[in-house]
């Protein structure tokens, strides 16, 4: 275990940004924390998440796939690929880091791959932060997430008053510490940190979310549930929850005609969306509860049953806390399958 | 300088354009000083545009112009030519030495019958 | 994707100089979609035209871009031409590579290289146009004339010989206008009342004229082939069709202190009038103003004295409501107000006089009974001061007058003057002017016959300044030629007052939505070509209204209105113009943004079914568009915010897709 | 800001056709001469402008934009002018909100008889424009590449 | 408050006034209340919540709710009021079918900003004097409540409920001073560039969830231009400097002179734009040259851009007015 004190800190992102792009959650103008690349001056955010979750480093909002060119009648195709540097992100939270996880078995392992996003990936070390306030919004417990023990990344990190303290946990975030400005600490620096966040956890209101009604297998009890109405009759449709989520992974692919080029790019899609894949014959999910029930038996039910019941939820409360009308998957869970 | 110039330079200080004369007479009819003056204000507009400038700055009509703006006020086409006549006045007493009257003289044509806005403006002519 | 045909013309050489012409069509030919590009010399010509056709039918072309003049010039040609060889005529686009390159660009290679740009423009909205079918619309077979004038009585008359009814909207108790006001007209020297007084009476007598006197358009609503008009008749507190005309009510009235408006206000009438013993109707009206009765309800002589009964002091203001096919406006002039011209000392002598004024002093039926006498003391004048261009060819920042010079004083000052002259030898007549303008027929031997037969001093000059004095008007003004400036003492000075269009022209424009000038004349469609047309289809000028005129002008005009008006008439339908506003209703929200911006009230809302999500039926309340009513302004499409309403022809689309050619 | 060396800028003028268009016809008629970097798009009033087609020109690299209709009471069809004026005022101030060149959009009536005055106006737009440089804040990158 | 409305909703199901009631339902949390239907006194009973973070604007839902059969009571604040007539005048809801409750409001507060505040893991409210008592998970918190009200709420334009079938509490009145233009105005002082870099920086930051366009009233098109592949300007994510202007530009136009400033769009922006700032910057456009306009205030006034006068500002008035060169 390594450590470092906080009044130090600039000294080792300093030394990190020498080797790497280091992406920090940094507040914004309008104190909103998004990962940003580091530079001189710029203060890691208090905040105990970031508005965005870290999968846009991954999975960005928009990127180009090919490029065309029009020259008269000819057309020309251009490969809008490119290399990627490597890069770390400091200060991923257990919960986004495990949406990670939820998201390589989409992108990364299952067939076709997605070369974009592999190609992020590998770049990436990953330094996941241990929770020491979470809110009342928390309900990573539910899925198994130990706020306390910052798992999922390359290198687990933990906070206190003085100081930073880093364990590396894989060859990617040994090759990481080494050479940065930390010093030796033992291997239970931690363990008071550790201790105290366990004790808030136990005072989180969501901690005791019962997900035993959903998961794999679970279509055909919950698909016709009358609450799905009820439930989405106030969605306003917007993509708010979506593109807050970090395990949102749908995207839909667009041209872009510049005129002198036309672009292929993908950009998020959220199901929420009117025209989340319409096809010709019109929309498959034709009003918003369908569109609703979606998102969440996605999530909750389809996902697991692809994925060995591994629910595609992390339990940020993002949605929570951003969703307009504080619809989100809390009530969902909580109404959705209690007719029975 | 050029005769084009002092059209030029006419026309600037005159803030008018005499190019827009329509030659109708109505300053000439309206001028209460017509006979005093040897070209008249329809003249002056005329003569300013064919540039037979020299002739007005040696003329009477520039010193006995009264500027009452009685042809301005009349002159339907908004020439003014109260304000041409100004112009070709300034611009002859701007050179230099070219003053009608040296201001000693003044006192000897002074008339009791002479309106106040003449006596005003005289004071104009005979400034430098 | 379409298949287009590019064709360059060489416009002879006011293209070829200046643009590439072979350069244009070689890299219009590279452009997705072209499939056919050349150029020729005369593209309009016959041969250029045959080209095209031949091209549409051997390589079964669905869009055609001509590369040419301005398509205000040539575009309905081509989409004839290309109409007759099978393809929809709205498939066709003009580049402008005459009038918006070569004639302003000198230099070849950049004329040549914006042609292609602009080609290209074309060649992208072509690639979005869509075949386009005009619609019809019926006509009403009746025509309304605004104004009982000269202009109006002769349209009108022209219009019912042809066959269709037509109504006369005259504002004055009686037809005649200004007209009937003149004592002699030039250059011919005969009575007016002699010339104009029988066709009033045709007028009055026709079957297929109505004359709607006292009275006046309220409201316009509908388009060509199909105005609605909504008139108001405004009491005139007699029954029109009960009144006789016999002028006993006149005798008796006691209110006789009423300035009597057909003679300019030089002498009396009684309040209850009719305007001049020729009038059409010939209908006695009261004048509410001076009306004892209707004033103060003390009086009655007349009703009383009505043998007929045609007296009604509760008569109402009633308005009908009309459909016609097409409209004309006659809607005449006036003399300006001449209380500006203090220089002639207009308001502070009664003996200077506007020349209408005049007019009526000369005439036998006016305030003197045809003796030419002083306003001031009834003497007889015996030096006459005419001062020309009163008003008239000032500069637009001038306070008082007109720009543009008012055509018709110059023959009228020269009839006053001979006619001054022929009755009154002995009467020194003065006429100032700046130009003579006698341009016309006989008219310039007329103005020469004043000067050499009828002895009239014509002096070059302007009048500066008119002073009554001692009875006497001093006038002192320019003499240009002797270049001196002349005092004339004189008995009378008549001033020729400039003359500007009716009051009433600016708010019935707006009503009719036809245009006008800065001066409130009426635009004409062209000003050489369509020259008795509005701009507004269906809406036709004649006389003064649309500029300064004499009489045999403005009866040409209105002749020329009514053969309009009967070319329009005989049509049984309307083919519309097909680029006309055409909502989504899939997407229209039927928020009323359209409507509120549509100056034709072409839109209205309708509630109906649509397919909703899982089978079932709702109800929306959308946008319908009337193609007959639209013009195709396209205010409505920039004013919908989901973007349901599109203009045909000029869609976003295929505007968006001229922008992105040119920007690329 | 820099003016590039030679540099010309893109201008887009909408012009209504029963007016401006004219008003543009006329000086070519007469032969005034104007910058080649003005192109005309023909609309059928100056009310058939959505803001829409400004944005898209800047988006697609004009350096400015510039309407053209019938003075305000001469519309052909009454009242599209108006309207275009009052859209055009508040589409300009938003602009300048945002913090966009104003110099760089730009309304002028110019009747069908206003040849001259068509082309002064584009001589003093282009120059103007010119003056600005490109335009930049409101471009779209990918339009250029 | 709470009691009296739950009363009133009630007593509407009961006595078979209206068939719905459209309010706000608990949440998890104190704070997170969902518009809602209830059907039932029971519901109303059960779930119906009416506190200071009862923000959401009620008019929207009425558009869908009053096609339905039967009748729906809506309480509506008197900032959704003007909302509910913009949306009476442009056909899109069917009065008939609705029966309003106007209420006073004393200003809405946002959880957003008592999070900027630095409280964390807040469970519980409170109200004491003019102070918010939150209880946290780390202990009980307190601020100032105006620290906590909505931007809209700071600058309240109007206590008064333009529409309603009946009322609860006093209704009140305009406040035309309210300084809600003041932000716009220092915006209009900065340069150019200090305008560009400002807007730049926020809409830099826009994520194109649509939040704002959703959720507002003017913006209940069939289908949006940036929805409808055929508009040509359709855009899925904001894919560059351009679209984030382009989609806001566009927005804030479309709603113009329909816009009753009632503040939504800032209030639900995940990334919290101040896009009012847009909206805020046609209307005082608007008022200055045209006229003082309010949207919704009335049923019959012509919004200012689909209105004229012959003798309107011309567009070079841009050039004179507003901003520093």
């Amino acid at each position: 275990m390594k450590k470092i004190a906080k009044a130090k800190i600039d000294d080792l992102f300093k030394a990190i940004s020498e080797k790497e792009v280091l992406y920090l959650p940094v507040d914004d103008a309008q104190g909103q924390a998004a990962f940003i690349p580091w530079k001189e001056g710029l203060k890691m955010s208090g905040d105990l998440n970031t508005v965005r979750s870290a999968k846009d480093l991954f999975f960005p909002q928009v990127e180009s796939l090919v490029n065309f060119k029009m020259d008269g009648k000819k057309l020309e195709i251009i490969d809008a690929k490119r290399e990627n540097d490597p890069f770390v992100i400091f200060g991923v939270r257990p919960c986004d880091a495990k949406s990670f996880e939820i998201l390589d078995k989409v992108f990364y392992y299952s067939e076709p791959v997605d070369s974009f996003y592999i190609a992020r990936r590998d770049k990436s070390t990953v330094v996941v932060l241990a929770c020491n306030e979470p809110e009342e919004t928390c309900f990573c417990q539910a899925f198994g997430i130990d706020q306390a023990e910052a798992a999922g990344g390359d290198v687990s990190a933990w906070e206190d008053g003085e100081n930073f303290y880093f364990k590396a946990v894989t060859e990617k975030g040994e090759a990481l510490l080494e050479g940065l400005p930390l010093e030796d600490a033992e291997d239970g620096a931690a363990d008071d940190i550790k201790k105290a966040a366990k004790a808030v956890m136990e005072k989180l209101p969501l901690r005791d979310l019962d997900l035993s009604k959903f998961g794999a297998g679970k279509t055909q009890e919950l698909f016709d549930d009358p609450a799905w109405a009820k439930l989405s009759e106030s969605c306003l449709g917007c993509g708010t929850c979506t593109f807050v989520c970090p395990t949102c992974q749908c995207f839909d692919i667009k041209d872009f005609d510049g005129g002198k080029q036309i672009r292929r790019f993908r950009c998020w899609d959220s199901c929420m969306y009117s025209d989340f894949t319409q096809m010709s014959a019109g929309q498959p999910r034709p009003t918003q509860k369908e569109r609703f029930r979606q998102r969440f038996m996605h999530k909750l039910v389809y996902y697991p049953d692809m994925h060995e019941g591994m629910f595609s939820c992390v339990g940020c409360g993002r949605c929570l806390r951003k969703c307009p009308i504080h619809m989100n998957i809390v009530k969902v869970i909580k109404t959705i399958g209690e007719e029975k | 300088m050029k005769t084009e110039d002092m059209i030029k330079e006419i026309t600037r200080i005159s803030g008018g354009n005499p190019a827009k004369c329509m030659k109708c007479g109505k300053c000439s009819g309206a001028c209460p000083a017509y006979d005093e003056m040897d070209y008249h204000p329809h003249q002056f507009v005329n003569m300013v545009l064919d540039g037979r400038i020299e002739e007005l700055a040696n003329s009477k009509g520039i010193i006995n112009c009264l500027s009452c703006f009685a042809c301005l006020e009349r002159c339907p086409r908004s020439v003014e030519p109260a304000r041409i006549i100004e112009a070709v006045r300034v611009v002859t007493l701007r050179e230099q030495g070219k003053n009608h009257l040296k201001p000693d003289g003044i006192p000897a044509i002074l008339d009791d019958d002479l309106p106040q806005q003449a006596i005003t403006s005289a004071l104009r002519k005979y400034a430098k | 994707m379409q298949r287009i045909g590019v064709f360059v013309c060489w416009c002879g050489s006011n293209i070829a100089a200046t643009v590439d012409v072979q350069a244009v069509a070689d890299a219009l030919a590279k452009e997705p979609g072209v499939v056919f590009a050349t150029n020729y010399q005369y593209m309009c010509s016959q041969t250029g035209q045959d080209m095209i056709q031949e091209k549409i039918k051997e390589l079964g072309l669905t869009g055609v871009v001509i590369c040419s003049c301005s398509p205000r010039m040539h575009e309905a040609t081509f989409r004839r031409t290309c109409e007759k060889a099978g393809l929809n005529p709205y498939m066709v686009e003009i580049a402008n590579i005459r009038e918006q390159v070569s004639w302003v660009h000198k230099d070849k290679a950049v004329g040549t290289e914006k042609a292609i740009i602009l080609g290209r423009a074309a060649i992208a909205k072509v690639q979005l146009n869509t075949p386009l079918i005009a619609g019809e619309s019926p006509v009403t077979k009746r025509a309304l004339v605004i104004g009982g004038g000269i202009a109006g009585i002769q349209t009108a008359l022209d219009i019912a010989d042809a066959g269709f009814p037509v109504d006369i909207v005259e504002t004055k108790p009686t037809i005649g206008g200004k007209m009937a006001q003149l004592d002699k007209t030039f250059p011919t020297l005969d009575c007016a009342a002699c010339i104009l007084t029988p066709k009033m009476v045709d007028a009055g007598q026709n079957d297929n004229i109505r004359i709607l006197s006292y009275s006046e358009v309220e409201e316009v609503k509908g388009f060509v082939g199909n105005f609605e008009v909504k008139i108001r008749r405004k009491a005139r507190y007699v029954k029109e069709d009960l009144c006789t005309g016999c002028g006993l009510c006149m005798e008796k009235c006691p209110q006789k202190k009423v300035p009597n408006e057909f003679n300019m206000g030089l002498d009396n009438r009684t309040a209850i009038y009719i305007p001049f013993a020729q009038a059409v109707p010939k209908v006695a009206t009261i004048d509410a103003n001076y009306c004892l009765m209707l004033k103060n309800g003390k009086c009655g002589l007349c009703s009383r004295n009505c043998t007929a009964g045609a007296i009604d002091y509760k008569q109402q203001d009633e308005f009908i409501e009309e459909k016609y096919g097409a409209i004309v406006v006659a809607t005449g002039f006036n003399p300006i107000s001449l209380d500006k011209f203090d220089e002639f000392a207009y308001s502070k002598s009664p003996d200077v006089v506007s020349s209408l004024e005049f007019e009526r002093l000369m005439n036998a039926a006016g305030p003197t009974g045809g003796t030419l006498l002083r306003p001031s003391d009834r003497t007889h004048p015996h030096t006459i001061v005419f001062v020309q261009c009163v008003g008239s060819r000032c500069d637009a920042s001038a306070e008082k007058g007109k720009e543009y010079c008012s055509k018709i004083c110059c023959m009228y000052t020269a009839k006053h003057a001979m006619l001054t002259r022929e009755k009154y030898p002995d009467t020194e007549v003065y006429v100032f002017y700046i130009d003579v303008r006698t341009p016309g027929k006989s008219f310039d031997e007329f103005y020469r016959r004043a000067v050499e037969q009828y002895n009239v001093h014509y002096i070059k000059g302007m009048v500066g300044k008119v002073v009554p004095e001692g009875g006497k008007l001093k006038v002192q003004a320019s003499d240009l030629l002797d270049n001196r400036q002349i005092h004339i003492d004189a008995d009378m000075v008549v001033l020729a007052a400039a003359i500007e269009p009716d009051k009433s022209a600016r708010p019935l424009a707006t009503k009719l939505t036809a245009s006008m000038d800065t001066n409130d004349f009426f635009t004409e469609a062209h000003p050489k070509l369509r020259p008795v047309e509005s701009p507004t289809a269906g809406v036709f000028l004649s006389g003064t209204c649309q500029g300064p005129k004499d009489i045999p002008e403005t009866v040409a005009q209105a002749g020329a209105a009514a053969s309009k008006v009967i070319g329009l008439l005989v049509k049984d339908k309307l083919i519309g113009n097909p680029c006309v506003a055409k909502p989504n209703e899939l997407m229209c929200n039927g928020c009323s943004s359209c409507e509120k911006v549509c100056p034709y009230g072409a839109i209205t809302y309708e509630d109906k079914p649509f397919r909703g999500p899982n089978r079932t039926t709702l109800i929306r309340r959308v946008a319908c568009v009337n193609p007959a009513v639209c013009q195709g302004c396209g205010a409505c499409t920039v004013a919908c915010p989901s973007g349901a309403m599109d203009l045909q022809g000029f869609s976003n689309r295929q505007i968006m897709a001229e922008v992105d050619a040119i920007c690329k | 800001m820099q003016v590039k060396e030679n540099f010309t800028p893109t201008i887009v003028a909408f012009c209504c056709n029963w007016c401006s268009y004219a008003g543009a016809d006329l000086s070519g008629n007469n032969r005034l001469e104007y910058p080649a970097n003005v192109k005309i798009i023909r609309i059928p009033c100056s009310c058939r402008l959505n803001p829409m087609f400004i944005l898209r020109a800047f988006q697609r690299g004009a350096d400015g934009v510039i309407l053209c209709g019938c003075h305000p009471g001469d519309c052909h069809y009454t009242t599209g002018n108006y309207y275009a004026r009052r859209r055009m005022t508040l589409l300009f101030s938003m602009l300048d909100y945002l913090g966009i060149e104003k110099e760089r959009t730009r309304v002028e009536w110019v009747s069908a008889a206003e040849g001259a005055k068509f082309a002064q106006t584009m001589n003093e737009f282009v120059e103007a424009v010119t003056a600005l440089g490109e335009n930049k804040r409101l471009e779209d990158l990918r339009c250029k590449q | 408050m709470q009691a009296v409305i739950k009363k009133k909703a009630k007593e509407l199901l009961e006595c078979g006034t209206v068939d719905r009631v459209l309010g706000w339902k608990a949440g998890e949390f104190f704070y997170d209340l969902t518009p809602a239907v209830f059907t039932t006194p029971e519901e109303i009973d059960k779930d119906f919540v009416f506190s200071v973070f009862s923000g959401a604007n009620m008019s929207k839902y009425l558009i869908e709710e009053t096609k339905k059969e039967g009748k729906v009571a809506a309480f509506i604040k008197p900032c959704d009021s003007y909302s509910l007539v913009q949306l009476q005048k442009e056909h899109r809801i069917k009065r008939e079918n609705c029966y309003i409750v106007g209420i006073a409001c004393d200003g809405m507060c946002d959880m957003g900003l008592v999070r900027e505040a630095g409280i964390k893991g807040a469970t519980a409210v409170s109200e004491k004097d003019d102070k918010l008592v939150l209880e946290t998970i780390y202990g009980e918190k307190e601020m100032p409540k105006e620290k906590a009200l909505l931007e809209r709420c700071v600058h309240c334009k109007s206590k008064k409920v333009v529409d309603f079938d009946e009322m609860i509490g006093e209704n009140g009145e305009e406040n035309p001073d309210c300084g809600r233009f003041d932000e716009v105005e220092r915006l209009e002082a900065m340069t150019p560039d200090e305008r560009f870099a400002f807007w730049r920086s926020q809409l830099s930051r826009c994520i194109r969830c649509n939040a704002c366009r959703n959720v507002c009233p003017a913006c209940s098109c069939e289908k949006c231009v940036f929805d409808n592949p055929d508009s040509g300007i359709a855009q899925k994510a904001a894919a560059s400097d351009f679209e984030e202007n382009n989609f806001h530009i566009i927005r804030a136009y479309h709603v113009a002179g329909r816009c009753t400033d009632c503040g939504e769009c800032s209030r639900v922006c995940p990334q919290n734009i101040p896009l009012h700032l847009l909206n805020r910057k046609f209307i005082k456009d608007m008022n200055e040259l045209y006229g003082f306009y309010q949207a919704g205030a009335d049923f019959e006034t012509k919004p200012p851009i689909m209105n004229y006068t012959t003798n309107d500002a011309e567009p070079s008035v841009v050039y004179q007015r507003g901003g520093s060169k």
